[in-house]
């Protein structure tokens, strides 16, 4: 009985050896999380191969995106600036990293802390924040973006759709 | 084989510490009748508890089948007794509201005896301590000789190779001491290492050889072998 | 505070985590007087006290394992119960992730559990000799046990004060659904060599038992523990709800699946323990508990039948696969 | 681990010390059947409810003033109707009236033409004969109702005073049959033009709105665009109903199980003392068994089954016993404290209900109690030194 069932437990283990090694040998994981960058500088994003860390969507334009690098030079990626302040919240070094937003009037990227936000635009996950290189009236400071994402009174929100979108309707 | 060597038992209470048993010593033989004679209170009833390890000794040891029983855990001590030593007491010590065969069965099932066999193993017992016809009666009306023989039965239900008795005697009348005798005579040819400890004279008729101890205040006085 | 604190279900469960906490509490402390008053080759009263003291340690162990079972099923049904109160959470995963603890809970939970397992197998070999071979040892990993079972009792009373009914969760399919485009499994396995490797683990799993390969059998339990996770959540999970995307572990614990949830990962839980268990016992003590292998062949069968049954029944009826 | 020899044992030592068992067998057996019996009222009527939910509308669609839900105008009927998935809008008129403090009826007022948001109510019109019921101005009444009136020589009408000051009397066309369950116990049902005058309602209000969105994939899109319709308006949904109705039952059984909890800790101090003060029998029978053989080990294992064996006797009894109480008789006195005795809800029998989870429940409660007592006293009679009793 023992001499049938040994080599039939060795070439078990060994298949079991070899199907892990196969499979580790490709490799086509979306990337979440990029290292090592120490200059601090946007990087560009690999659209459709790299995933928003906050809603887990894939990105697919690099407008309105945005990015948070930490101290040490890791950087993550998001598709909405939303979803960037939403991630940072709860992080203990948010204060010291840099973070990037791309803006949807001049299309480069530009530090988030200097942008500023219309309130009513299309965004990736209608919060309806879009980053913006010029200010205007109706635009509003990083800080008061990150408020009112915190608070929850975005375009996400029916009734504050509604008033938004009426005080809009008002003005033009 | 059993051996004593240099056992010491101390009781600790409030009053200061009462030496019960000092310095015994002495060897048992196999299928050996041994006698412990001593007035009550002598001693010989806690010396006959640690030989059992019902009771641990202060000092010294008690050496069962290369066993010193003194330091086995629980399990095994209880499996010894349960196997190998049988015990008659006093006051015969059986569970009252059960029947004698249930009664008789108790050292089977901690032996993990299947119920079959053992019910089997027990009405022999019974059958050779001469009660058969009681198994099913509830041991509280049953007559004192009567407990006797059924506690007899339990103690050797298990085909112990050493029956250790506590005045076995003592709460018997002529009439049932003398079958008690007939049986401890019947069991000792058996092969049956027997230590009783009494101060009942009635030994005296016994028709066997074995080897007397006389025990006072905790220690030995002599030792002879009388032959009956 | 929650609102939630005054539902029958946790009333009854956090009142028998509290007493078993106070019993690992009690044990803690006997097993400390157990570690430094032993010495076998005394024969003081107080050494013959702490021969029964043992026995008490083991009878609270053999307690302790036997409530935390039932409470571990019990625990995992009042989640999926509490999940109708919690904004987003369809069972009980949702409820589990509502906080930070929710994980670390049963997680250690499992823990404890394999390690009462571990001592009272140890306990009885140790109990089973003449000289108490190992008894320092496992008064240790009782030492160990108690304190993991406190710090359950803090991880329970965290979880449960810190669940805030308001605040929305996730439900099952997006905690497991995972990032998209992303890969779940490990080793960048796809679905197709997770299946073969899952059955791979199987046989090697059983055969490394029948013919008592101890190390063998080390080597290929926690794998196929962890393949079998990856398996049933991804693979065999979908053949169960019959929906192609839905990736839980906890759905398949409720009454609409016939509760096959709690046989599938018991019997994973208890078959790999008790694998584990006799591998390790049989090399350390040269000790062979041969109840355990069997009953851990048998688990693990069970374990792989009832999953496959799933898959081949699905294809019968419809005759496609998902 | 147990063989054959030992369980006879066991049940020998359980029968024949049935003295030593009975009290505690007693004891928990009615600490179990009250437990048991209010969760089994408490599941019973959550099970109920949620039953008569099913019939319920999809949204409904309430006006907040103050926090409270408010009358609102029946001009927003439109604007509803024109979302998109949006099906059979109904404007509801309903309320309570009340008679006194403590007393009072829910006043419906339906469209008995058209089909109701209610398939109870639906099934209800089916069966009257609506040429003779709209002729004159007549009413349904629940069963508590119909006993209030008759008890208040009410024959065949009552007046109702409505807030204008004005009385309406309405005849009572029939009463309502119990199997619509709980909700329908205190219901007066009339037309919506007559159930108006009763509540104070001006003719284009209504208390609110309920609709119903055929595709489920649909509703949480509808729900945010009818929040964004009105400012004011509140959309509460089947599930957040449902929800409601669960927590608040949950908390009443909750109540009563800490309640049950204090009594089985008190029951436990009872078994914590049978058990250090074992009686001497009963310590002379361990130390008998010690002296055969039996180790400290085989003692716990035989305790312990002991106990098992109890605990599985009281309980499945106590669940069957409870089980005949609250489904077949009722649950007399009990009924009274869970529902409170002065409403008018009273009436309702209790629909068998079974929750295995409660059973577990309670089964857990009692298990761990139980054994968390006796445990360590357990222990202490098995080391017992067996010479000391012996002597």
């Amino acid at each position: 009985m023992k001499k049938i069932l040994t080599p039939l437990l060795v070439v078990a283990l060994l298949a079991t050896v070899a199907t892990i090694l196969l499979s580790m040998a490709k490799k086509d994981s979306p990337i979440v999380i990029v290292k090592g960058n120490l200059y601090k500088k946007p990087l560009p994003i690999k659209l459709n191969k790299t995933n928003d860390t906050q809603c887990a969507m894939l990105i697919k334009s690099e407008k309105n995106a945005a990015e948070v690098i930490d101290s040490d030079g890791r950087t993550w990626f998001f598709d909405d600036p939303g979803c960037m302040v939403l991630w940072l919240k709860d992080k203990k070094w948010k204060d010291k990293a840099t973070l990037w937003v791309h803006t949807i009037d001049t299309n480069r990227w530009i530090k988030a802390k200097d942008a500023n936000f219309g309130v009513t635009d299309h965004s990736e996950m209608h919060y309806g924040f879009g980053a913006r290189e010029r200010g205007s009236s109706k635009t509003i400071s990083f800080k008061q973006m990150q408020l009112r994402v915190l608070r929850g009174e975005t375009m996400a929100n029916p009734k504050w759709r509604k008033k938004l979108l009426s005080i809009k309707q008002d003005g033009e | 084989m059993i051996e004593v060597k240099n056992l010491n038992k101390i009781y600790s209470s409030f009053s200061g510490d009462v030496k019960v048993l000092s310095d015994i010593n002495f060897k048992i033989n196999d299928a050996e009748l041994t006698i412990i004679e001593g007035v009550s209170g002598s001693g010989k009833s806690t010396l006959l508890s640690i030989m059992a390890g019902l009771e641990k000794p202060t000092s010294g040891e008690v050496v069962i089948d290369n066993d010193s029983i003194a330091k086995l855990p629980d399990i095994h001590i209880s499996r010894l007794r349960a196997s190998t030593i049988g015990m008659v007491f006093q006051n015969f010590n059986l569970i009252e509201n059960l029947s004698s065969l249930d009664n008789v069965l108790t050292p089977l099932i901690a032996l993990k005896t299947p119920l079959k066999e053992a019910k089997y193993l027990a009405e022999n017992a019974l059958k050779v301590a001469n009660i058969e016809h009681q198994k099913n009666q509830v041991v509280s009306k049953l007559s004192g000789g009567e407990k006797q023989r059924v506690a007899i039965a339990r103690a050797i239900v298990a085909n112990p190779t050493l029956l250790l008795c506590d005045e076995p005697t003592a709460n018997l009348d002529y009439k049932n001491s003398k079958i008690f005798l007939e049986l401890i005579t019947k069991l000792s040819k058996k092969g049956i290492t027997i230590v009783i400890a009494t101060h009942d004279p009635i030994f005296k008729e016994l028709e066997l050889n074995y080897s007397l101890i006389m025990i006072k205040s905790g220690q030995i006085l002599s030792k002879e072998q009388i032959n009956g | 505070m929650g609102d939630l604190l005054l539902n029958s279900y946790e009333i009854v469960y956090l009142s028998s985590e509290v007493i078993t906490t106070i019993f690992a509490a009690i044990l803690f402390t006997l097993s400390l007087k157990l570690l430094f008053g032993w010495d076998i080759n005394r024969s003081t009263k107080e050494q013959y006290y702490l021969e029964k003291v043992a026995y008490l340690a083991s009878t609270l162990a053999l307690f302790l394992f036997w409530v935390k079972t039932i409470l571990y099923i019990y625990l995992v049904y009042t989640l999926d119960e509490l999940s109708i109160y919690i904004a987003g959470a369809m069972c009980a995963a949702g409820v589990v992730s509502a906080n930070s603890y929710g994980l670390w809970l049963l997680g250690i939970k499992a823990i404890s559990l394999f390690l009462l397992l571990l001592w009272m197998v140890l306990n009885s070999y140790d109990l089973e000799q003449k000289n108490y071979p190992i008894f320092k040892k496992k008064i240790v990993l009782l030492i160990f046990i108690s304190l993991f079972i406190l710090l359950e009792g803090w991880l329970n009373y965290s979880y449960i004060v810190n669940i805030d009914t308001s605040l929305p969760v996730s439900c099952c399919s997006t905690l497991f659904g995972n990032l998209e485009g992303e890969n779940p499994l490990p080793f960048n396995l796809n679905t197709i060599s997770l299946i073969i490797l899952f059955f791979l683990l199987f046989i090697a799993f059983e055969l490394s038992l029948l013919i008592d390969s101890k190390l063998t059998t080390l080597v290929v339990t926690p794998l196929f523990l962890v393949l079998s996770y990856y398996s049933v959540v991804y693979f065999f999970g979908t053949y169960i709800y019959e929906v192609p995307t839905h990736n839980c572990p906890f759905c398949m614990m409720q009454k609409e699946y016939n509760y096959v949830g709690y046989i599938l990962w018991g019997t994973l839980f208890f078959g790999t323990s008790f694998a584990i268990i006799w591998a390790s016992v049989a090399l350390w003590l040269k000790q062979e508990y041969r109840v355990l292998k069997k009953l851990a062949l048998i688990l693990i069968a069970i374990f792989v039948a009832l999953n496959s049954s799933y898959f081949m029944l699905y294809y019968i009826k419809n005759g496609v696969l998902l | 681990m147990l063989n054959n020899s030992f369980l006879h044992f066991l049940a020998l030592s359980f029968f024949t010390n049935k003295k030593r068992f009975s009290g505690i067998l007693v004891v928990s057996f009615f600490i179990l059947l009250l437990l048991s019996s209010t969760l089994f009222i408490s599941s019973s009527i959550k099970g109920s409810l949620k039953k008569s939910l099913n019939y319920q509308p999809d949204f409904i669609i309430q006006n907040i003033k103050a926090g409270e839900s408010f009358v609102a105008s029946s001009r927003w009927r439109e604007k509803l109707l024109k979302i998109h998935g949006v099906i059979a809008v109904n404007g509801r008129v309903y309320g309570r009236f009340f008679l006194d403090k403590k007393i009072s009826f829910l006043v419906i007022g339906i469209d008995f033409f058209s089909k109701q948001t209610n398939e109870n109510l639906d099934a209800l019109v089916n069966k009257i004969d609506l040429k003779e019921f709209l002729s004159k101005e007549n009413m349904l009444v629940g069963a508590s109702v119909k006993k209030y009136l008759n008890s208040h020589y009410y024959k065949d009408s009552y007046n109702f005073l409505t807030p204008k000051g004005e009385f309406l009397k309405l005849n009572i066309y029939k009463e309502l049959p119990n199997s619509s369950g709980l909700v329908s116990q205190d219901v007066v049902i009339t037309t919506k033009d007559l159930a108006k005058k009763i509540l104070g309602l001006s003719s284009n209000e209504v208390s609110d709105f309920a609709l119903s969105v055929p595709n489920p994939s649909e509703r949480e899109n509808i729900r945010v665009k009818i929040e964004s319709l009105f400012f004011g308006a509140r959309v509460v949904t089947k599930e957040d109903i449902n929800k409601k109705i669960a927590s608040l039952y949950d908390y009443k059984g909750g109540v009563f199980l800490i309640l049950y909890l204090i009594v089985i800790f008190a029951f436990s101090l009872i078994l914590y003392l049978r058990y250090t003060i074992a009686t001497s029998i009963e310590r002379k029978e361990i130390a008998t068994l010690r002296a055969v053989g039996w180790s400290i080990k085989d003692v716990i294992k035989l305790k312990l089954l002991e106990n098992l064996t109890l605990i599985f006797i009281s309980f499945s009894l106590a669940i069957i016993a409870s089980y005949i109480f609250v489904f077949i008789f009722d649950a007399p006195i009990l009924r009274a404290i869970f529902l409170g005795g002065d409403s008018l809800s009273l009436n309702l029998k209790f629909k068998p209900y079974i929750d295995y989870g409660l059973i577990s429940t309670i089964f857990i409660i009692y298990l761990v109690t139980y054994l968390a007592t006796t445990l360590i006293p357990i222990w202490r009679i098995a080391i017992s030194d067996p010479k000391e009793v012996l002597r």
